[in-house]
């Protein structure tokens, strides 16, 4: 099973990586771009085929570690159940 | 003649193929053909330099390991040993800036540390186009962030470097590394087998398809735009995985239990196995399903030649195994006995029970092709030389040097070393910013010195001179310090060899520096031949890097730095100024935009009485500077900037200014001290008192007075104008 | 009095720091991050480097490390821990101290000397130390910009340690490095025996290297680690 | 409009940080990871309401700026097209 999670710095926080893309952005001519917003990707590859139980344990790691939950919000997304 | 299509595709001459046919004695099969094309490529057999390399002056009482090894050794007294190493990273960078440099960093430290050398020190030598263009700027800042992202984070400061912007690069930039390492006597460890029996252990990170065919062929070969097919998927440099493979090894030498051990670099486990089996004149054979992989699916071709990064090849006596699988353990490494020396000298790698390849060890590198490739002086240099630049007119001098000071090379460059970690282990008593890089070592009263330097420009003029001046230049900002030179590395990165110009370049090159290194008495401990750099026909200037290091034993006990003048000091000028030497010269290039003559040749005479005069002069004075681009001008100029203060000198010769004739240097000092500062009447040398420094302003002579801070201003504003604060 | 500093996988910083306690008169020892137990030290220093590579965040991995329990229990019970560049991001990690580090502003390493103010004295790391003090110290860091949620900014008051300043102490955006909040450069737990800070105290601790303002905090560390004066 | 990047480095490209999160997890336990992929999560917030033409504007913003295209491949989801 493929499991992507999504990690997000929590809005309110200094997010510099976010700043410079914007910047670079709009000195590129995307002036449509309102901001950008700089976060994590992982994609974790489980055995199991319970995706309850996978996205369960998925969400306990990044409770535990792959999120810092004082910074960061997290989204967990199933790309591939089987 | 399938078969002959495959080693042409690996880029192998028929001839080289038919010399494999007579080593073998019969057909190779694929992954032998891989294994010999890519140890007999330019990269790994230096087929066309070779017969010019032997030149090099290589001994001293002093040199416990010359050319050959991993790295280079000289003994620094008391039992401490010092290790040197260099090597271009250059191809890589240009197809991907950040992994490119990462990655060559990472290949430079394990030269030192297989010799049983902790790294103290790196030293960066980069090249790149004009900062007018976006590509350029994106590659110079890809390839500092590189060195930056992996040098502090393996935990090896970056203590110096150098750094040249000129067209000849913009396809082709330029990376280079120089690593120094230290260790007790005791700790020294090289690349050999040991005996019958012994077993190979391979340590670090799994082995992926990387660089397969890749960085060794790639380095080897011309370069076009969009030739995809030739570009190798990118290898990701892992400086965390690289610190544990360090602390480890540490710990294996400092417990004895390692015979030989070798890095992998180019062809991989293949030139480990084989290197380290012929040098002991010996076998080997390598298990490939041992080795750990990080593919599934991968050939035991691929296995053989893959040029992942961050492994080692140790060799154990079996009944260490498994306490060297304990140390790997402990620092959470992976190892694996991959193979055992055997007698006989063939090199035998084997996969589910079945033989791949077998091959004389030896003979990949002892019968690996030697070129004696034609030499032609490239038409039309007689006239270049002939060409002085145009010096008839007295420029606006304060004009000129502000303008000399804005540009990027001549500019402050902490730009770049304010990103690398020049502090670290606490030895930088002299860091970047100054001339050379002087490190204490904690536990005695030493000193190791080192600078590298480059001038792709006046090499270009003329390859000889040029490469001759860059050994003096090294060797005075090491003795700028209080170190005694000691030996030298050299980075000959150069355009395509089959080119009867590129190669006289390059012969000059080594008759130059050898000529340098004999009449300084510093052998050439080390070095590393980049060819190819070459893209879409056009090469670039000729480069030969140049590093010395250095021993101050004691080291002084007020090192001169650049921010030590002040009001009421003395400015002497050390060495005798030519006023015509500007050909290549920063104020030709730059303010003239004049790209002809021929650059004065060094003296052998003054160039060591320059160095024993300023290794001297530096334990007493507060400011020893060597002149080099942008002359005593720019020289000068650095000096007030860095010190917060004016000066005021005489000069009658604007020419004076701005020439850059080797051998001399600039010493503030204060009228006591200067009493106590032997001049030794041994090794002459002019020396004048030329200024004072004081007040807010240079003044240089009739020529035009600028406040400090507008130099400051012109200087610090020169690399971040194009890269942003 | 010992102190016990901890050496995680790729922590680079820990032989400087045992020489910088050592020649200030105090007793310092390694200990590697597998240890369960921290033998009896009198302080704990995690000192800089790159633990685990800083891979997926500074100090997330390393706050799982067996020495991490024993490292919870010394500063739940009072005593002097600090925790210096990445040994700072750990602590934040593993919630000993508030907030945490994200990448510097213009996303570039700093290799530098900086100036910080002493804010207050409130911490083992600033106890000998005199507010509105200005010291010199090597900054080194790719992530060492402060930042911590609206929450929990308010209860930062009084316990910033060290702020980014100029040359005679003024604090102004023109002198913050890398975008700290509030130019901080060291905070502290409110009991003030947890600190950490961006600056490398244990670079600054000899004039032959260019500064020895580190001198005054290690000292406050090492006065702190004396049982009598807790 | 939110629009988001995810950025995965490509298959067979040595993946430090994965390796070494993937160990990290195994420590704590969670033996059912297998494999563990690390990348970057861009959200870009768009000024417009035609999701085509954004969407073919950040294509173009990857290409030119947001992914390397030597080493990495990216996906593009919108997240909201309000
Ligand atoms: N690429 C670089 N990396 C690190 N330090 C550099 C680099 N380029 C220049 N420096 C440092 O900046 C200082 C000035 O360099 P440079 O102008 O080349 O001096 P010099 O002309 O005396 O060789 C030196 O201390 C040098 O080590
Ligand atoms: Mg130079």
């Amino acid at each position: 099973m493929r499991i992507r999670v999504e990690i997000d710095r929590r809005p309110g926080l200094s997010d510099p990586q976010g700043t410079t893309v914007h910047r670079a952005l709009r000195n590129l001519g995307y002036d449509e771009v309102e901001a950008v917003h700089f976060g994590k990707s992982i994609v974790l590859e489980i055995d199991g085929d319970d995706a309850d139980t996978a996205v369960a344990r998925v969400r306990e790691m990044c409770e535990r570690l792959l999120a810092n939950p004082v910074m960061e919000d997290f989204i967990i997304l199933v790309e591939d159940g089987s | 003649m399938s078969d002959q299509a495959l080693h042409r595709t690996l880029g192998m001459t028929d001839e080289e193929y038919d010399r494999v046919v007579e080593i073998l004695g019969r057909e190779p099969n694929d992954a032998e053909l891989a294994v010999y094309s890519v140890m007999w490529s330019e990269h790994c057999s230096y087929k066309s330099s070779r017969v010019h390399l032997k030149r090099f002056p290589t001994e001293a009482p002093w040199v416990v390991v010359g050319p050959g090894e991993g790295a280079g050794v000289v003994d620094l007294g008391d039992g401490w040993l010092a290790a040197v190493r260099i090597e271009s990273h250059n191809h890589p960078s240009f197809v991907e800036p950040y992994q490119g440099a990462a990655t060559g960093v990472g290949g430079i430290l394990r030269d030192v540390f297989s010799m049983g050398a902790r790294p103290i020190a790196l030293f960066d030598q980069i090249r790149f186009g004009d900062l007018e263009d976006p590509r350029n700027r994106y590659l110079f800042s890809g390839v500092v962030s590189g060195i930056a992202g992996y040098g502090n984070a393996v935990g090896v400061p970056t203590v110096g470097g150098d750094v040249e912007f000129d067209d000849s690069y913009s396809g082709n930039p330029l990376v280079n590394v120089m690593c120094l390492g230290i260790m007790r006597e005791e700790q020294l460890t090289t690349g050999r087998a040991g005996e019958e029996g012994n077993l190979a252990v391979l340590l670090g990170a799994s082995t992926g398809r990387d660089g397969i065919g890749g960085a060794s062929v790639l380095a080897s070969a011309s370069f076009e735009e969009d030739d995809t097919a030739k570009r190798p998927s990118v290898q990701v440099g892992d400086p965390f995985e690289e610190k544990k493979l360090i602390e480890a090894c540490l710990e294996l030498y400092d417990r004895n239990l390692v015979v030989g051990i070798q890095d992998l670099g180019a062809a991989g486990l293949a030139c480990a196995a084989s290197e380290t089996a012929g040098r002991a004149k010996l076998g080997i054979d390598v298990r490939l399903d041992a080795v750990p992989t990080r593919e599934p699916g991968m050939t035991p071709g691929e296995i053989l030649v893959s040029e992942s990064q961050e492994r080692m090849l140790a060799i154990v006596s079996p009944e260490d195994l498994d306490e060297v699988l304990r140390v790997a353990k402990k620092w959470e490494i992976e190892a694996a006995a991959v193979g055992t020396i055997k007698g006989g000298g063939l090199m035998r790698a084997s996969h589910a029970g079945r033989v791949v390849a077998e091959m004389p060890a030896a003979s990949l590198s002892d019968d690996a092709p030697i070129y004696e490739r034609p030499l032609t002086e490239p038409a039309g240099t007689a006239g270049v030389w002939e060409a002085t630049p145009e010096l008839a007119a007295a420029p606006d001098v304060v004009e000129a040097l502000l303008s000399l000071l804005e540009t990027p090379e001549l500019g402050d460059k902490s730009w770049i070393y304010s990103q690398y970690d020049h502090m670290l282990f606490t030895n930088t008593v002299v860091g970047p910013g100054h001339d050379g890089a002087l490190l204490r070592i904690k536990e005695t009263n030493k000193a190791l010195a080192a600078s590298t330097d480059g001038d792709g420009r006046r090499c270009a003029l003329d390859p000889r001179r040029g490469a001759a001046r860059l050994v003096y230049e090294a060797a005075l900002n090491v003795a700028v310090t209080g170190a005694r030179p000691l030996a030298a590395v050299d980075n000959l990165n150069f355009g395509n060899p089959e080119r009867p110009e590129v190669m006289w370049q390059f012969s000059e090159t080594v008759d130059g520096i050898s000529a340098a290194c004999e009449a300084l008495g510093i052998p050439v401990v080390g070095g590393n031949v980049s060819f190819y750099n070459e893209t879409d026909g056009r090469g670039i200037n000729p480069t030969p890097v140049v590093g010395v290091i250095g021993l101050a034993d004691p080291m002084p006990l007020r090192p001169p730095r650049l921010d030590r003048a002040s009001a009421g000091m003395e400015l002497w000028l050390f060495g005798v100024t030519d006023p015509t030497d500007f050909a290549a010269s920063s104020y030709a290039t730059y303010i003239l935009d004049e790209h002809r003559g021929r650059p004065g040749t060094a003296d052998p005479t003054a160039g060591a009485a320059a160095v024993a005069a300023a290794q001297r002069v530096a334990h007493g004075a507060a400011v020893v500077h060597d002149i080099s681009s942008g002359g005593l001008g720019v020289a000068l100029a650095e000096i007030c900037i860095a010190s917060g203060v004016g000066a005021s000198i005489d000069v009658a010769d604007w020419r004076m200014v701005f020439s850059e004739s080797p051998h001399r240097f600039l010493v503030a000092v204060t009228p006591e001290d200067r009493r106590s500062i032997r001049f030794d009447p041994a090794t002459p040398i002019d020396a004048a008192r030329i200024g004072r420094f004081g007040g807010d302003d240079l003044r240089l002579g009739d020529f035009g007075t600028v406040a400090v801070i507008d130099l400051a201003r012109a200087w610090r504003s020169a690399i971040p104008r194009y890269m942003g604060v | 009095m010992r102190a016990a500093v901890v050496v995680f996988p790729g922590t680079n910083c820990e032989h400087d720091v045992v020489h910088a306690l050592r020649s200030l008169g105090a007793d310092a020892d390694l200990v590697w991050h597998r240890d369960t137990s921290l033998d009896g030290a009198d302080g704990v220093v995690l000192p800089g480097g790159f633990a685990h590579g800083d891979y997926l965040r500074t100090g997330a991995i390393a706050r799982f490390s067996p020495v991490m329990s024993p490292v919870r229990e010394f500063a739940e019970a009072g005593k002097p821990v600090v925790g210096i560049c990445n040994g700072f991001q750990i602590l934040c990690e593993a919630g000993l101290l508030p907030g945490g580090l994200v990448a510097n502003r213009d996303l570039r390493f700093i290799c530098r000397m900086v100036s910080v103010r002493v804010e207050s004295n409130t911490s083992v790391l600033t106890k000998a130390a005199e507010p509105g003090r200005v010291l010199h110290l090597p900054l080194n860091s790719y992530e060492g910009n402060y930042t911590a949620a609206p929450d929990v900014r308010d209860g930062l008051a009084g316990h910033v340690q060290l702020r980014y300043c100029g040359p005679t102490g003024e604090v102004a955006p023109a002198w913050n490095p890398n975008g700290s909040l509030d130019g901080i450069a060291a905070v502290s737990n409110p009991a003030g025996n947890v600190a950490g800070l961006m600056p490398h105290p244990e670079r600054a601790v000899d004039d032959l290297l260019g500064s020895s303002d580190g001198i005054v905090l290690l000292e406050s560390f090492i006065a702190s680690m004396i049982p009598a004066r807790v």
